[in-house]
């Protein structure tokens, strides 16, 4: 992403099945503490993140490659980004196969090609770039500034546990 | 991250299979195993009861679907329970609210 | 960590409280996929690195510092082991203040202290390299070789999706 | 990863705490400002029941052993029931089985 984001938060994951679900608490994790956000955006963004996580993971398995899928989340003052990088064997969203529609009874004769229309029903944009080294699938959601006046620090700071003072000034007798 | 999936058969001719979890890459492969099970074991009338699924996505989906065209080619069927909001709007999304008879309870599917 | 040491995953997490659960998560995870470990094992390291998580990020909070904390899981043939790095002020290990016995009724005036302790109990091995530019704990399992026979790529292969082929395959009327 | 804390004062001189989920740095503050809430109220015998809880560590610890400082500061006590290994496990391994009386059961808490 260019301009100026900031790295919020980075995951390497092997290829396996069992780290989607560890990507989706990582990326809710971060969007709701950095943004403002609806509980309904943050869900969006997740299950949008699930889908590009399982197609990245999806990709190795095809390739029969051992090496690790990145995830990133970025933000800057309009948006929160999230990258999904694999290096799987890439593909050319041109030439993915068209399926019947939902309503014609053959659509049943696929259970695949859901996840790419889901992504892009649920983020404000969504970028793929793909070649035989591997594909980048780039999530957007615009939304407002992270949370008002609340670096890392103040937040911190508010939940730091001072056991000690904690106790002494607050309970008076 | 288990999927937990109970299966009541107390009323033939319907089999309702309540799913609890996340359904996704790693779990699914659990619910299609079992929706195989009670489809080679005669089931033809399976309700799938989603209101204990706390996440679903596009593997979940094909699992569904694949068990829905399953049994309706054995003269069965596979309907769905589900009231939550986020669930329903992945079936939405992906305009298959409009493949999938979805209930808003148990009872209703049992009736219909 | 020296050797032939594959590294498995890795995190990397604002210095801000509610990270702790996901690096929990993502270690557990690791350890259950790539290690054949009893569910007990698995609580323990996990135990062991919140406490080590948890004074890496209120190490930050001290030092007002925004970096990421970087979280490692890393595994050779007879040890798993999870790594913990800050940029946190650093501290010295010989200089932590002794507490009172947990017997002794003073004891109840510390609320702190108890974290390293915990780690030094449950991992194998514990190893803090700390100066001004931050600390590194190293905390070591032995534990049995990967998961036998199964390298990611098989292990997604048995995971793979391939619905078409399942329905088809194994229901037979 | 949200805490549960549910008060029961319906057994004076009781007051049953019962918490679920996990106890780390992200939410032992809930408990610690729940806890000196009731200290400030009046309560003297809280019993924190800890069976619902998933995680526990030092920074739990820590509010546990705050609390009950201060509640025999003001004549009264924090006792604990837990029967979870897991849990038990971080009171042992601290030596803190020794400091805190753990019941196995909320009546046997509030019996003794
Ligand atoms: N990261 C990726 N690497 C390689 N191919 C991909 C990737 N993402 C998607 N694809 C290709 O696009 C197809 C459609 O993807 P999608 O809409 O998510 O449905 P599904 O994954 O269920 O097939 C996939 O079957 C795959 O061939
Ligand atoms: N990563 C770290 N960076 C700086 N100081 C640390 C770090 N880890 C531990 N310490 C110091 O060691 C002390 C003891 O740590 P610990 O036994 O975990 O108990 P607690 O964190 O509850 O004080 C801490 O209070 C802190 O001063």
């Amino acid at each position: 992403m260019e301009g100026a984001a900031d790295r919020v938060l980075c995951l390497e994951i092997p290829p396996r099945a069992e780290f989607v679900a560890v990507a989706r608490l990582v990326v809710s994790t971060a969007a709701k503490s950095r943004r403002a956000l609806a509980d309904d955006r943050v869900a969006d963004l997740t299950l949008a993140l699930s889908e590009a996580c399982t197609n990245a993971i999806e990709a190795h398995g095809a390739k029969e490659e051992a090496d690790r899928v990145t995830v990133r989340v970025d933000e800057d003052d309009e948006r929160l980004v999230v990258t999904v990088e694999d290096r799987g064997p890439g593909f050319d969203l041109m030439e993915l196969p068209t399926h019947p529609a939902v309503t014609d009874p053959n659509r049943l004769n696929f259970e695949r090609g859901l996840g790419i229309p889901i992504i892009r029903n649920l983020v404000d944009e969504v970028t793929f770039t793909s070649d035989e080294g591997g594909t980048t699938v780039t999530l957007v959601l615009r939304c407002p500034p992270s949370i008002a006046g609340m670096g890392p620090d103040e937040l911190l700071e508010l939940e730091d546990v001072d056991l000690e003072a904690a106790w002494d000034d607050e309970v008076t007798q | 991250m288990d999927l937990g999936i109970e299966v009541d058969d107390s009323r033939p001719p319907h089999v309702v299979v309540a799913v609890r979890g996340e359904v996704d890459i790693a779990t699914a492969p659990k619910l299609r195993e079992k929706l195989v099970e009670l489809a080679s074991q005669g089931a033809k009338q399976v309700v799938v009861d989603l209101d204990g699924v706390e996440f679903l996505d596009s593997t979940g989906l094909g699992v569904l679907i694949g068990g829905m065209k399953r049994l309706r080619g054995l003269d069965g069927d596979l309907t769905l329970v589900c009231t939550q909001p986020r669930i329903l709007k992945v079936f939405e999304i992906t305009g298959l609210n409009r493949a999938f008879t979805i209930y808003e309870t148990v009872d209703a599917a049992l009736a219909g």
